[in-house]
Formats: C-alpha cells, structure tokens, sequence
C-alpha cells in the first residue's frame, strides 16, 4: 500500500463506449438547505443527460466538511475512495497530489476551450501542482460586507465610502455610538475571524502582501501581519457581546436581519439568509459592498470534483466530472448554492439579483486570491495550525502570541 | 458504681412487611455492683438484643433499664458510661492499637493528653499488650486483638461491662486461656458485667450467675450449679449439660411411673412433689446412669450398648432397651471402662438423681437431690 | 445388613465390570505412564495446555489489538510519517518528540489535560463522597435516589455535550436562566464562549456525569464496613461528625484509590465530551492531549506527532496505572 | 457533608449502612427530626441538579422553533407544544440506530464470552504466570485509546474488510470492540469467579468432568448473572462509543447513532429542539437498560 | 477394593515471593480397604493438602501414592476411582439434588440413564433424602445439604471415601447426629476413608485409625484409645484429650524426678523404661489427679485450689502448689463433688498413671499402665 504509484494509468481504465457503468459514488457535505437543493439539482441535470449512470451520494454532514475530510482521507489511504468527492481545491489537495492519488484529467476534461472559460485563479487552483486535477464547480466570494441600509443610514455611515478596512473601524466607531452594534460576528469556532482578518489584510495591504503571507513568507511581513491582526483586535470592540458564545455564522447574521447591526462580513452564503427574509429587501434593507479595499478583487472560495486513483467507477466518473464541468451543470447548481459558477460564460439569468451583481463583479475582477480558512491557499498541516492560532487569537486577542503562532504554523 | 436492672423490658421489631418481631419479651433482670452475669441461649433468642438495648444501641419497646438509680431508657450510649466488646471486636482498622484504645477517652471525655497516654499504656501493660501500642489491628493475631478489643473497653472506666461472644472468634485452645484471663480481669474490676455466649463451658466456668433465655423470654436465672442440677424447665434442662440430659416420657399410674420402655418405682416423698400432674417427662443426665453387668435391684434395667464412643477420659455409651432400633439414651461412664457394642449390661438409674417434669408446660416438678460430697470423703 | 456397597453394586453391574476392568488395566496405565513420563506427557496432562483453548484466542486477540498496536504506534512515531502516503519504515527520527516544546498547542493541551485530571478527579471524589454519604443515611426510596445520581453515567458523551452546550449557552441556557430568574444576572458568563470557563465548564459536566460513579464506589466501601465500627464509636462517644470523619472516612482508602485510577485515566482520554462540544480545534483554553493528538493525526494527517503525542498520553496513563497493577498484584487481587 | 449529619439522630435511627433500613417502618414521617429534613430537602436540591440537563434538554425537545426561541428552557412546553423536532431527529438517526444496534449487541455478547472464557481459564486452573497475564489485561482496561488509534486504522486498512464489502467497516469495528472489550470483560468475570467455590469445580472434576465440560454444565450457568452484568456493561459502552467509530467508520451508511448524532447537531447547530430530541432518542436503549437493569449496570461500573 | 498407600509423600508449595512451604513432610500411611481413618491435627497442619494429594487436586512434589498395586500420582482425579466430601459441600447450586447426584455418573461412566435414576434413588432413599430429588442446594437445610454431598460421592462407588471436615459447618447438635450417621455409613459401605477433622470428638469417636499430624509431619498413626493412653510424643498427648494433659519439666535425680515445686519418687521398671534419657517432661491426665482432703502417701502433694469451674457433670480443679501465682495444673474430679477456691487439698498423682517424655525430642519414653475396668466390676 503506498501513495498511488500502483495505480493503473487512467487510459488503461477509460472505454469510449462501455457497456455498463457502475453507480457514481459522490462524496459531499451538502446536506441541508439550498446547499441540498443545489446538489439535487446537479444530479437531476447528471442523470438526464447520462439516464446509464446512477449517482449514489454519500454525504458527510457536520464540522464544515471535516467529517467528510477525515473519511475521505481514511477512504483514500486504504484505496478506497469514492469515484469522486468534493473538495476544496488548490493547496488542500496537497496531501493528495503529494501522494500521486488523483488523476490528471487534462485532456479528459480540461481543455482548452474550458480553460477559456476561467480566469486564472480558478485554474490555478485547479492545478495546485501544475497537473489538472480538479474541476470547480462554483465560487464564493469571501471578500463581503452586508450592511443594514437602515442602521448605517441612521448613523450616517456611507458604505460605499469606506475605502479602507481601518475607514471601516471609524464607521463602526460612528454605527457604535448611535447605539447598534458595530460588526455582526461569531468568535466561538476560528475560521470566521480567519477569514475576517484575511480580508483585513487584502484590503489594506493588497493581494501581494497577502500572497507573500500565503506563501510562508510571515516575518518579511511582519508589520503588515501585526498591524491587520490589532486592527481585527480592534474590530472585536464593536462585535456582538455574544459573539463568543455563537458557533454559527447564522446567529451573527440574524442581527442584519433584526436591525441591531449594521455591518457583518461573510462569504457570500450569507446573502442566502437575507433573501429569505420576506422583510428585507435587496438595495432597500440590506446590501452588500466589496470588503474595504478589496473592490478589485474576488477571493474565492471555492467546491471541486476530483478524479482519485483507485477508482471504482472511472467512466461514469470522468462522465460526471465532465458535465459537471459545462455551463449548464454549473447554472443548475450554483442558482440554488447562492453562490457564481466558476465559468465566466454563463448566463446569469436564472440568478438572484445580488448573486447578478457578483457575477458581474467577478467578471470584472483583476485578483482572485484563494482562502486561507477554506484551505485553498496553504497545505492542509498549515491551515490546521492557523485555524488553531485563531482559536487561541479568539480566546486572548494576543497579537503577539498569534503572531509567534502564525510564523511557526509554517514550519 | 451501681447496679443494672432490667425491668419488664421488651423489644418487638417491626419488619418491612409489617410483620411484629419479639425478640426480647419482658425480661427482668438484676445485676449487682461486681457481678458477672452470663447470657446464654440458643441462636436468635434475643441475647444480643438485650445486650444492645442496655448499651443504648437499640431502643426499648417497653420496661425500663436503670443503672443505679438512673431511668437511662432515653440515654444515648455515651451518656450511660457503659463498655461493650463486640464479637467481631470492632477495632478501627486504620488505626493504630494506641489509637483505637485512645479514641473513647479522647471523644468522650476531656482527659488531658498525657493521661490519656498514661492510662492507655497501663492498661495495655496489665493485658500484655504493651509493646504491640503501635500496631495495627491486622497485625495482630486473633487473641491479640480480642485483647486490645478488652483494654479499649476498660480503659474507659465504665460502669457497666457489655461483652457479645466475645471469645467466638477464637480457636479451643485460645478461647480456653482468655477464659480464665478474662474471668480475672473481671474481678480485678470489679465491675457488672453482661456477657453473651452460646457456649456451655464459657456460662458454667465464668459466670456469678447465669440467665437463660428462650425466644426472648428468659427461663432461669441461678448460679451455674443450679442451673445444672436444678433447672427449672424442660428446656433449661436439656440445655445445659453436654452430653444433654436423657429424657423419657411417661405417665404416672399411681406411684409407678410408665414409659414405653419400663416403669419406675416412686417413694413417697416424690409422688408428693408430683401433685396433680400425670403426664411427665423423666430426665435423667448420663454421669448419673450407672452401669452394671448384671444385678436386678430396684430402678435397674436390662440394656444393650449399642455404640460406645470413647472419649479417653470418659466414654459415652448409647444403650438401648432391647430393641436395636428403639430410641437409645446415653450414659457417661469412667474412660478406663471397658465396654463393646452388643454387649448387654444393667442400667441402674438412682432415684435421688432423676427429674421429673410437667409434659404440658414444661415446669420441673421434681429436681434431683443434691448431696454434695466434699472432697475429703470422695475417692477421687 | 447388607453392605450398602453391595447393593449398589447389584444395582449397578456395568460399575462393577469398569471397577474391575480398571484394577486390570490399572498396571498397563501404570507402565505407559513410566514410558512417557517425560516433558511432553506432562505437558499433555498439564493444566497449562488444558487450559489453553480458553484463555489463548481472547488472550491472543488483546496482545495483538492492544499491545501490538501500542508497539506500533511508538513505531509510527519514530518515523516522521505524515500526509496521505504510507509511513517510511526504515528511516527513523526523534523529530517529532523534539518538536514538542516548542509547539504551544501541546503544551496547552498538556497543561489543560492536568489540570483537568486533578480538578475532575479530586472534584468528583468529593462530590461523590458526599453523595455516597447522604445516600447511606438509611434514607428511603434510596435505590431511586442512587438511581437518579448514576443515570448520567448511562448516557454517550456526545449526548451528554449536546445537553450541557444547552445548559451553558448564553443567555438563554439553563444555567444563565436561572441565574437571571434568581437575581444573579452578574454571575451569568458566556461559560463556553469565555476562555476563562471554558475548560471549568468542561470539568463541571463531567463531575455531573461521573460522580454518581464514585457513589456507588464509596457506597461499597461504606457498606463493607461492618456496622459494628460505627456501633464501638458511638459507645465511645464520637459524634456524627467525628465518627465520619474519624472512623468512617479514614476506612474508604481502597475504594480512593480504586475511583481515582478510574477518574484519572478518564481524564487523560475525555475526547468525545470536547470534540462534540468544540470540535477538532476547540482552542488552547480547552484543548487537551486526547484531542490534539486526534486532530494532528485524522485532521492534519500528522500521523507520526500524533502517534507521538499518544505516546506522552500512554506515558502518563502508565504512571497512574502501573503503580495500581503493581500494587493490585502485591496484594494478590489479581 | 450538609450541617445536618452533625445533628445527632435517635439511638434507632442508625447511621450505619446495612441498608435494610427496619426501622424505617415504624413511620418516619411521625419523627422526622430537622436533621432527617434537612437530608431529605439535600437530596432532592442534589436530584433536581442532577436532572436539570436532562429536565431542559426534554422541555426543549418538545418546543417549536419559536416557542423555543422565545420561552425560557425552565418553562414547560405548553405553548407550542410540538413532536416535530422528534420525528425530525427520528427519521435522521434511524438508519443510525440500526447500525448501532447490529453492532452492539454481537460485540457485547462476544466479549462478554471471551472474557468469560480467559477468566475461567485464568482463575480457576492453576498454573504460573497467570497473575502476569492478568496484569496485562487489568492494565489494557484502563489504557487511553487514543495510543493505538494511528496503527488501528493502519491495521484495518491492511486488512481491508471495507473493500470487500460496504458493510466491512461495522464488522472491523465491531471486531475492535470485541477486542478492547475483552480485559474488562475478564477482570469482571475473574473476580466473580473468584468468589466462586473452588471446591464446585474440584468436585466436578473429581466427578470426572474435563474442562471444557466443567466449563459448559458448571461455570456457564453459574456465570449468568455476571453474563448480565457484563453485556450490560458492554452494551452501553460499546453503544456509547465514539471515537472509534469516528476513526475507522467512514462511510455514512454505516454510521452508528453516536456519529450521527454529531452530525446532526452539526448540521442543525441552531435547532436545539431537534438536537435535544436526538440526543434522547440516541441515548434512549442505553436509558432503557439502565432503568430495567440498573443493579448490574452499577454492578459493572464497580468492577 | 484395595488398599491406600502413601509412601513418603511430600508436597511443597512455592510461592509467588519464591518463598518455599513444605505442607506436607514425608507422610507415609496405609489405610487398608474398609478402614476409617481420621487425620488430624492443628490448622494449616497439612490435612487438607494430604487429602487433595490423595484425590489428585495437588500434584505430589515427591513419594508415591498406590491405590491397590497402581501408582495414582501422574493420574488425573477422574481416573482414581475416588469420591470426596468437601467442607463447603460444593453442591452444584443451580442443578437438583437429582442432577448433583447424576452428574458424576454421566461425566465418567456410560451408564445408560435408566440405570442411572435408579441408582440415585435407592442410594437417596437410603440417605433418607428421597423426597428432596427435585429440590436445588439453596432449598435444603445444612444437614440435607450434607446429606446430597455424602449422596454424591456413594453413587459413584469409590474405591476410596474422602471427607474434609464435613460437619464442621453444621451446628453442635446436627453434628453429633451426623457423626453417628456418618459412621454407620461407612460401615455399610465398607470402603477406604479418610475423614479429615480438627474436632477431637469426631476423631475419637469415629476413627478405626487416627493420624495425628503436625506441620506437615506425621505424629502418630494408632486407634483413638491408643493415641488417647499411649501418645507418641509430647504434641500427641497435649494435642488429644480435653482438658489437656498437665506437663511439668522434671529432671531425673537417681530414681527421683525433681520439678521446680515437688519431687516424685520413680519405681524401677520405670526408671529403667528412661534409660540415659535425664531432661525430661512429666505428663499426667487432669481425670488420673486424685483430690483428697488430708494424706501424706507416696506422690501425694500439698495443693491450693485456684479456680474452680463446675461443669455440672464434673469439675476442673486448677491447682498450685502453695504460691498463688505460679502456674496451675489441673485436675478433673466428678461434679457432685464440691471444692471451693482457696481450699488446701492433698493432690495425688498415681505412678501408674504418668506418662515420661524426653524434654529435647518431645518422645514418649514411658507410657501410662493401662488397666482397663470392664463395667461390672466398677461401681460407675
Ligand atoms: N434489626 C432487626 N430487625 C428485625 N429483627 C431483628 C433485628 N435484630 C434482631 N432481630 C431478630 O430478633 C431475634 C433476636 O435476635 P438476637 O440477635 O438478639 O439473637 P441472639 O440471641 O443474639 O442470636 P445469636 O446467638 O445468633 O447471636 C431474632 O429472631 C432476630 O431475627
Ligand atoms: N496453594 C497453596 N499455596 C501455598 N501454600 C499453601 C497452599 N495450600 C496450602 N498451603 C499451605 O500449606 C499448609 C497446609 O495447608 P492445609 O490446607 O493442608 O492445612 P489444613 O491442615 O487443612 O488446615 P485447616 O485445618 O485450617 O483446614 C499451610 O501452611 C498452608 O498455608
Ligand atoms: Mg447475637
Ligand atoms: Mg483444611
């Protein structure tokens, strides 16, 4: 048993027209809300155009994928993987590439007429390795700030205006002493201040200062890491006094919804909450800027399909990656994720208004830089050690400490 | 220092299921400044029970206990200034023998600590225990710590004296020693003292008096040697004395009495203590059954030996009246007799040594006569 | 009279014919035993081999599955395995072990997990005394009542850390309820949410769930104590308190010690109660070995620092064992 | 100790604790002294502690969504009463609890053989080095799982029952199980049979019976009771188990109730009614058998 | 049918500190086929593990044991043809008394089931347990129990009868009933037994042979008269006989024996039986002291009584001779006789009843005479 050197080349296993497939094994953790309806959707799209081709999903729920994480890795190193799994792509799938454990489905599914169709963040993320081995199928943008037209009109607070995330403390101050709460948060588990001090550090230092950092390179930038950490320290005044003791994002963005707080910045999944609210209403009660300073810029977060060796299925496999591939696939799917196919070609029809103006956004955007909390920018042994410099940030707000633990979660 | 009475006491348990329980049914007693009563009687005739109540571990149903001149039915044990030694000992494992004899005059009295060790250390020297005071109860042998169960209990000074078996646990040899120890050391004390045993020799040897009792009521209470030779009931009778006293029922017909082995001849003088009563039981205690090999006066009879056990200094002989498998009665003859089994020899039982018992009630009608011969006259 | 022997044997032809038989062969036995007197009849005849087929195969299954795996795992330690491949067995290093005092995750974790042992363990004994106390007060309906303080001990960890999440939540958990309903409001922290309780909350469900445990412990100690030690004290005049304290307390060493192995070793692998209640990264405040060890390993596939922390884990579960198995053998319980 | 147990109680009001309270019967309620009120009024403080959990994790369980959101957990559920969040949690573990129970019980009968069996071999025939192989297993007891976990999914994965079939991953934890339930199954076996007479089994092999006979017609039926008390025992643990079945289950499929249960609570981190409703349908078998068998589950707990 | 022989049997157990325990010391005995033997001796002597040597539960660390002209040492139990009655019983609790009977015969015979039952039957009936067939252990009472224990081993027909301590766990009365019982069994069925006790009476009273042991070493092999009258040495003679026999060390002085507190002339025959033999230990039997009130004979001695325990049929005279404190002996005399503590009294310790032993090995140099009395001649 060792990495997947002994696995047989993918064209040995591949049929052009093979007489019977065998069922699709899809591993996920979409297993609840529009997240559910979305993959449902993919399927029956799947199984319309392949009526052969069974899918049978196995699905992980709970722990924002570490569940499903842990058995897929267990299921991989015994080589017994499902025919295919969502992952996130780019570093996180170092462990895998390390190993020689998926496929390159260059020329199976990549090729040139898709590559076209991405902007190079997604396909650099594709290709952690420069092999080909995952097939997105939609982004989220990370790089947001809901705001309560009300609560920050009513502190004379223009969103639009907030050039900068230290702007942005000055705003909360104004939101502060009109008498809401500044910033709409939940510091219970890591990854959400992660991603909040992610963005910090984007919008106030750029993308080159935050690929610098992505790439291990934490005491060239020491100021700059020191700095964005106190400014999230600073932040932390004006969050929800519960803050702490909420383990989900959505009991943070309920106070949008309520009215008691004026800004909360999260992956673009949150609009979803927004949305269904028969109350609110896009523009009028709530809305969205790109986070301060990162207007340029579409940080992404992103879901992928993989081909792993061993696989039980290899031709309906490479069937399903393929379509999952095509505009149509990535439309049925993403509609219901609330979130944008990574494909810039397709329509925007079937979307929200909010998720029209992202596409729009994404569109247009120079930088797509990938997610530290998601995994997508650094190998996995880092993103655990900076999760849990977070989780040790969220209990002491120690910029020291959580600077000392930063520089050795890349050692 | 004070007498202890009992007065009418009775204890009555109620068990779970409502079921009333008299383990100690109006018994009276009285022990005397210095006395030593012994408890006897078979299992579960309420000998503990009596023992526990005058100790304050069990409340009284009804009666009075007095010490003196002191009602102490509602006293909590510590305030009766009473020791008791329990069967199983009850010496506090984890502490030191030191400290298990320390313990009640350190929680129920103010003595200063170095009287405390003075009168521990004393104690324990008059026992013999004094160079064991830093051991353990474990540590201990069986006898040992029987000993220091005695020197937790006197050393507290008390004025009354409760021990419950407490020679059970020990094997023959041992328990014979603490006998003769413990009868001394109660004088030494001089103390009332109430101790319970189940065991013959330890109720003849140690006690000023013996008290019997039978399912909770109390049968006799006399000296030892009155408790043998007189017993006031059937029971008392058959009780005491090992092997225990043969008894045959019989019918008086005029002054003859009729068993379904023999009859028996009658003087006067004991028809007269019969009065009414017809229906008897005739005792007689094996030592007192000569045998004979042959002769035919009167109270003699034709016996076969049917199982001889030899004892060394004595051998029990089981006779019966001719029939093998009728019912066989035992005498005690002298160890250097030589008896077999099948052999036929005369039973002769002397009038002066039966008893005669009411069959219905059980009351003795008729003790033996008691003819004390002192030393001098007899042979050996 | 016939011999009682004599009928039965009438009774009973075929006994007489072996008894007979048997005195006939009886020689032959005796010479083939001289003939193979040797190790190997011994052996055949030995208690040993014939016992064999009873404690072998479990005997066999607990070598195999705890000892051996236990030697794999200070193997896999050695050898610097992570990610996703196979683990190198023919390089080996003490990289991971050196590593370990500069990871301040692990010294967290390590320092949480004894200050979790000695708070739960010393915590729960009292509690468990108390409770062991007042139940033993000839109380009644007291199956019941001991009933009621053992049931949390019936229940899975993951249920447990999904009742008390809900107990300590913030503001509108039970806890913080009742502290607002009773005029306390000050007292009401954010218990999971504040570093400062996190890891007391912890050690507060768990004493809930463990100390009916050591009820029932002492409940036997209290009751192999025969009752006439608490009869000779208070002739000797110890009051309640003195006889408890004095007499009574003192006798419960041996069911101590025996709760406390239990407890401690507890403490060392309480993972599913903070991995349900916090997940593979709950933080430095409540991190304890079990938990990172897990994560390093299944989360980081850090196989090889994980084994090695499960490895400083087995070291302090043997310094609590060891001496109890040492002692337990001395005394001849085992 | 509480104030009250320096007051001190009627000479008959023992303290000591043979626990056939008889005199109890002679009507307590006529002279219950402020000592015995004050230890009732702690015990039942100490129940109502002791209940709270399961108390507001039940009174949530039956509250809608906003009746839970609006009504404090101390509060019955009268107002918006509802069994929704049950059916919700029922349907979710279902599949769960029928993995749990083709796990548990085949495991838990056949460690409590196996340890059953090495104890009879370890206790009552004698030969040297038992005592050694015995502090093995005492030792094994009480060893923290998380030190064989690495090579446990090494071993399985060599192994590879999964591959063969989906359902391969139960039968390697249940074979785990069998495993790590085997010492303590046998120290609780040995020290019962060791108050078992040595002399029953010396009869009966004087009798002429071999070992395995004397195990069949002797041992086995005197070791029922301990049988109960060790598949009580084992099926809770085994039941309640987690982290094994976290390590070497991971096909959803095969989950066992305690590992959907997380998942469940993961995925409806906000829905506490459904939460608490699962948990107590999870923890329910194992409620169940401590209520019906409590005297042996404590049994097994002692050791 | 045939004879047990144990030749030399030796057992030695090692314990887990490595420490060595000899149990057994070289035990040779021959119990011959119907014989009753009885082994006793004090606790931890040996019995037990000499019995299990015999049944084969204990491996024979060296020496041979012979069921007839076969070595048993290397067999199993089962195939030794031997049945054993152990102390607790050890009835299977959870089977009938049927299938405790049955269960023997259907592990090592292949009796047909048929036969079976009926064996059962007749040897219950015949144990008076017939209509207890259906009953388990826990339901009987401790003289039943014993009853389907003694059943068990019958039905299986040995060639040889063990029994260790089987009464020990009845009570006084039970017990002497199942003695006799017991002893008539044994000799219906007329098999090899040893009866292991460490209660004097059983062995005396039972015994065609006793075997006294002592740590391990044999004593004395003889019949209980011959153990009681003629002991091997000092253990035998202060280990059988109740009260024990009074010992006195002596020094021989030409043909006088000098104690610390008198002197004893010796006859010649007497002096010749010690031969160069000088320390010694005079031994006499409680019942062989002659109390008298005056007289100055030959070995009659001045004496103050100590103690007195009446026992009603008899009493022990504890005696010293003028000094209060040194240690007493003590003289039997019969009940009716009355002595009173303090009373001087004339001892007299008769030549023909005194035994001799040699202080250093313990070893019987001269033996009490015996004159056995048949009954006629004696008066009682
Ligand atoms: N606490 C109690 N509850 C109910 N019945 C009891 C209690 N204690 C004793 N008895 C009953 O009272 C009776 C007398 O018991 P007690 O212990 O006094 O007997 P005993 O003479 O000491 O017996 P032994 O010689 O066996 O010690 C028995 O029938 C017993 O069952
Ligand atoms: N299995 C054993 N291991 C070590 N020593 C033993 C063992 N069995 C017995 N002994 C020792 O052998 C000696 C003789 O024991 P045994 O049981 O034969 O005595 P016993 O005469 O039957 O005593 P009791 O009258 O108390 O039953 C004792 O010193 C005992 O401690
Ligand atoms: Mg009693
Ligand atoms: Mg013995």
């Amino acid at each position: 048993l060792s990495g997947g050197d002994d696995a047989e080349p993918l064209e040995n296993l591949l049929e052009e027209d093979p007489e019977e497939y065998q069922a699709v094994e899809v591993g996920h953790w979409w297993t609840a809300g529009g997240e559910e309806d979305a993959f449902e959707a993919l399927v029956e799209g799947f199984e319309a155009e392949y009526p052969d081709i069974e899918i049978d999903s196995s699905p992980s729920p709970g722990g924002a994928g570490s569940a499903l994480e842990a058995d897929i890795r267990n299921r991989v190193v015994d080589q017994n993987p499902p025919s295919t799994f969502q992952v996130w792509p780019g570093q996180a799938l170092t462990d895998y590439t390390e190993e020689d454990l998926l496929y390159d489905i260059d020329g199976n599914v990549w090729d040139d007429e898709m590559r076209e169709a991405y902007h190079d963040g997604p396909v650099d993320v594709s290709r952690p390795d420069g092999e080909f081995v995952a097939v997105p199928i939609n982004i989220h943008r990370l790089n947001n700030l809901f705001y309560n037209v009300d609560v920050v009109e009513d502190s004379g607070v223009d969103p639009e205006s907030i050039d900068s995330p230290s702007e942005l403390l000055e705003a909360m101050e104004a939101v502060n002493d009109a008498g809401y709460v500044g910033m709409a948060q939940q510091t219970a588990s890591a990854w959400s201040t992660l991603q909040l001090w992610a963005q910090v550090l984007l919008g106030e230092y750029g993308v080159d200062v935050y690929e610098s950092f992505i790439d291990g390179n934490v005491e060239e930038n020491e100021d700059e890491i020191r700095d964005s950490l106190t400014l999230v320290v600073d932040y932390s005044e004006y969050f929800n006094e519960d803050a702490s003791s909420m383990n989900d994002w959505d009991d943070a963005s309920n106070y949008i919804n309520s009215g008691e707080a004026a800004f909360f910045h999260q992956g673009d999944w949150a609009a979803g909450e927004y949305e269904a609210d028969d109350d609110l209403e896009y523009g009028a009660n709530w809305d969205h800027v790109a986070f301060p300073g990162t207007e340029e810029m579409y940080a992404l977060n992103m879901d992928s399909f993989v081909f792993p060796k061993h696989n039980p299925s290899p031709n309906a496999t490479l069937r399903f990656l393929q379509y999952a591939a095509t505009p149509e696939a990535q439309e049925r799917f993403n509609q219901h994720k609330g979130s944008i196919p990574p494909r810039t070609d397709v329509s925007d029809e079937a979307f929200t208004p909010f998720l029209q103006d992202q596409m729009a956004d994404f569109q247009e955007s120079t930088d797509q830089p990938p997610s530290i909390a998601h995994g997508l920018a650094v190998a996995p042994a880092t993103q655990t050690d900076i999760e849990g410099a977070f989780a040790n940030f969220i209990d002491n707000w120690d910029v020291d400490e959580t600077y000392d633990d930063l520089v050795n979660s890349f050692q | 220092m004070a007498d202890l009475q009992l007065d009418d006491v009775t204890k009555v348990f109620t068990e779970r299921d409502g079921n009333e329980i008299t383990a100690v049914d109006d018994v009276s007693l009285t022990i005397e400044d210095g006395e030593f009563l012994v408890l006897v009687g078979p299992s579960g005739c309420g000998k503990s029970t009596t023992l526990r109540m005058v100790a304050g571990l069990e409340s009284i149903s009804s009666g009075q206990i007095r010490l003196g001149d002191t009602v102490v039915n509602e006293m909590k044990p510590k305030e009766r200034d009473i020791a008791m030694v329990f069967q199983s000992y009850a010496l506090y494992p984890h502490m030191t023998v030191r400290e298990n004899m320390s313990f009640g005059l350190e929680e129920s009295t103010d003595m200063p600590a170095t009287q405390i060790t003075e009168t521990v250390e004393s104690a324990a020297e008059m026992l013999g225990i004094g160079d064991l005071l830093e051991r353990k109860p474990d540590d201990l042998s069986g006898g040992q710590q029987q000993r220091v169960a005695l020197g937790r209990a006197i050393v507290r000074d008390p004025e009354v004296f409760l021990l419950d078996e407490p020679l059970s646990n020990l094997d023959a040899k041992l328990r014979a020693q603490m006998r003769t120890e413990l009868q001394r050391l109660q004088e030494d004390l001089d103390v009332a003292t109430i101790y319970v045993t189940h065991d013959q020799t330890e109720a003849m040897t140690m006690a000023d008096k013996i008290a019997i009792l039978n399912d909770g009521e109390l049968q006799q209470v006399g000296t030892p040697l009155e408790c043998y030779h007189e017993p006031a009931n059937l029971f008392v009778a058959s009780f005491i004395g090992e092997p225990s006293m043969n008894f045959f029922d019989a019918r008086r017909d005029g002054t003859q009495l009729v068993t379904d082995q023999f009859r028996y001849d009658l003087a006067d003088e004991t028809v007269a203590a019969l009065g009414e009563h017809d229906d008897l039981v005739l005792g007689v205690r094996p030592e007192d059954i000569e045998l004979r090999s042959t002769g035919s006066d009167e109270h003699s009879y034709e016996t076969t030996v049917d199982v001889v056990e030899p004892m060394g200094n004595e051998n029990n002989v089981y006779l019966t009246f001719g029939d093998k498998h009728a019912e066989s009665f035992v005498a005690t003859i002298d160890g250097m007799n030589r008896v077999e089994a099948g052999q036929s020899v005369v039973a002769h039982i002397p009038e002066e040594a039966i008893h005669l018992f009411d069959r219905s009630s059980g009351r003795a009608l008729r003790n033996r006569t008691l003819e004390p011969t002192a030393v001098a006259e007899a042979q050996f | 009279m016939d011999s009682l022997r004599n009928s039965l044997r009438r009774l009973n032809p075929l006994s007489t014919a072996t008894a007979d038989a048997e005195t006939g062969t009886g020689v032959g036995v005796e010479a083939d035993a001289d003939e193979r007197g040797g190790l190997v009849d011994r052996l055949r005849r030995s208690d040993f081999v014939e016992s064999m087929p009873f404690w072998l195969p479990p005997t066999a299954l607990v070598l195999l599955f705890v000892y051996g795996a236990i030697a794999w795992n200070v193997v896999i330690s050695f050898t610097g395995w992570s990610g996703l491949g196979q683990p190198d067995y023919t390089n080996f290093t003490l990289e991971m072990y050196r590593q370990m005092p500069a990871d301040q995750d692990f010294i967290a974790s390590l320092r949480n997990t004894v200050a979790l042992l000695i708070a739960f363990t010393s915590a729960s004994l009292v509690v468990g005394l108390g409770l062991a106390l007042l139940v033993d007060r000839k109380i009644r309906f007291e199956s019941t009542f001991r009933t009621i303080y053992l049931l949390p001990m019936a229940l899975s960890f993951v249920v447990t850390a999904i009742f008390w999440s809900w107990m300590y939540a913030d503001p509108d958990g039970l806890i913080n309820t009742a502290l607002h309903g009773i005029g306390l409001e000050a007292l009401a922290y954010d218990w999971l949410g504040d570093p400062r309780f996190r890891l007391a909350a912890v050690i507060v469900a768990l004493i809930w769930q463990f100390s009916g445990y050591c009820m029932i412990v002492y409940l036997a100690g209290l009751r192999s104590i025969p009752d006439d030690h608490y009869e000779a004290a208070r002739i000797d005049g110890a009051s309640t308190l003195k006889l408890y304290w004095r007499v009574i307390i003192p006798q419960l060493r041996s069911s101590t010690v025996g709760a406390t192995v239990v407890l401690m070793v507890f403490a060392l692998k309480a993972f599913d109660f903070i991995y349900v209640m916090f997940g593979t990264n709950p933080g430095r405040s409540v991190d304890i070995l079990a938990v990172t060890m897990y994560r390093e390993a299944f989360s980081a596939s850090e196989w090889a620092y994980g084994a090695a922390i499960a490895v400083v884990l087995f070291a302090l579960a043997l310094t609590i064992i060891g001496p109890y198995a040492y002692t337990q053998y001395k005394r001849g319980a085992l | 100790m509480t104030a009250d147990t320096t007051t001190e109680p009627e000479p008959e009001d023992d303290v000591n604790g043979d626990g056939d309270d008889n005199d109890e019967t002679q009507g307590h309620l006529a002279r219950l002294s402020p000592g015995r009120i004050a230890l009732y009024g702690g015990l039942l403080a100490l129940v109502a502690a002791y209940l709270s959990p399961l108390y507001s994790g039940l009174t949530t369980a039956f509250k809608s969504q906003d009746a839970y959101r609006e009504t404090s957990p101390l509060q019955p559920p009268i107002d918006g009463f509802t069994v929704d969040p049950w059916l919700t949690a029922a349907s979710e573990l279902a599949f769960a609890m029928l993995n749990s129970f083709a796990l548990t019980i085949p495991a838990a009968v056949l460690s409590a053989l196996f340890g059953s069996l090495a104890a009879y071999g370890l206790t009552k025939v004698d030969w040297r080095g038992q005592a050694l192989v015995l502090v093995l297993f005492l030792a094994a007891v009480f060893i923290p799982y998380q030190a064989v976990l690495v090579p446990l999914r090494q071993f399985w994965s060599m192994v590879g029952l999964s591959q063969i079939h989906p359902r391969g991953e139960l039968v390697e934890l249940l074979i785990t199980h069998v495993a790590y339930g085997i010492p303590i199954c046998t120290i609780l076996f040995r020290s019962y049979y060791q108050t078992l007479d040595g002399e029953l089994i010396e009869a009966a092999r004087l009798d002429g019976a071999s070992l395995a006979r004397i195990y069949r017609k002797i041992v086995l039926p005197l070791s029922i009771p301990m049988f109960a008390v060790t598949l009580i025992y084992q099926f809770t643990q085994i039941w309640n188990d987690f982290l094994f079945a976290l390590v070497l289950l991971s096909n959803r499929a095969n989950y066992v109730v305690t590992l959907e249960l997380n998942a469940l609570a993961g995925s409806m981190a906000t829905d506490y009614s459904v939460q608490m409703a699962g948990a107590f349908i999870a923890a329910l078998p194992t409620i169940l058998v401590y209520i019906l068998f409590g005297e042996q589950f404590a049994k097994g707990q002692t050791m």
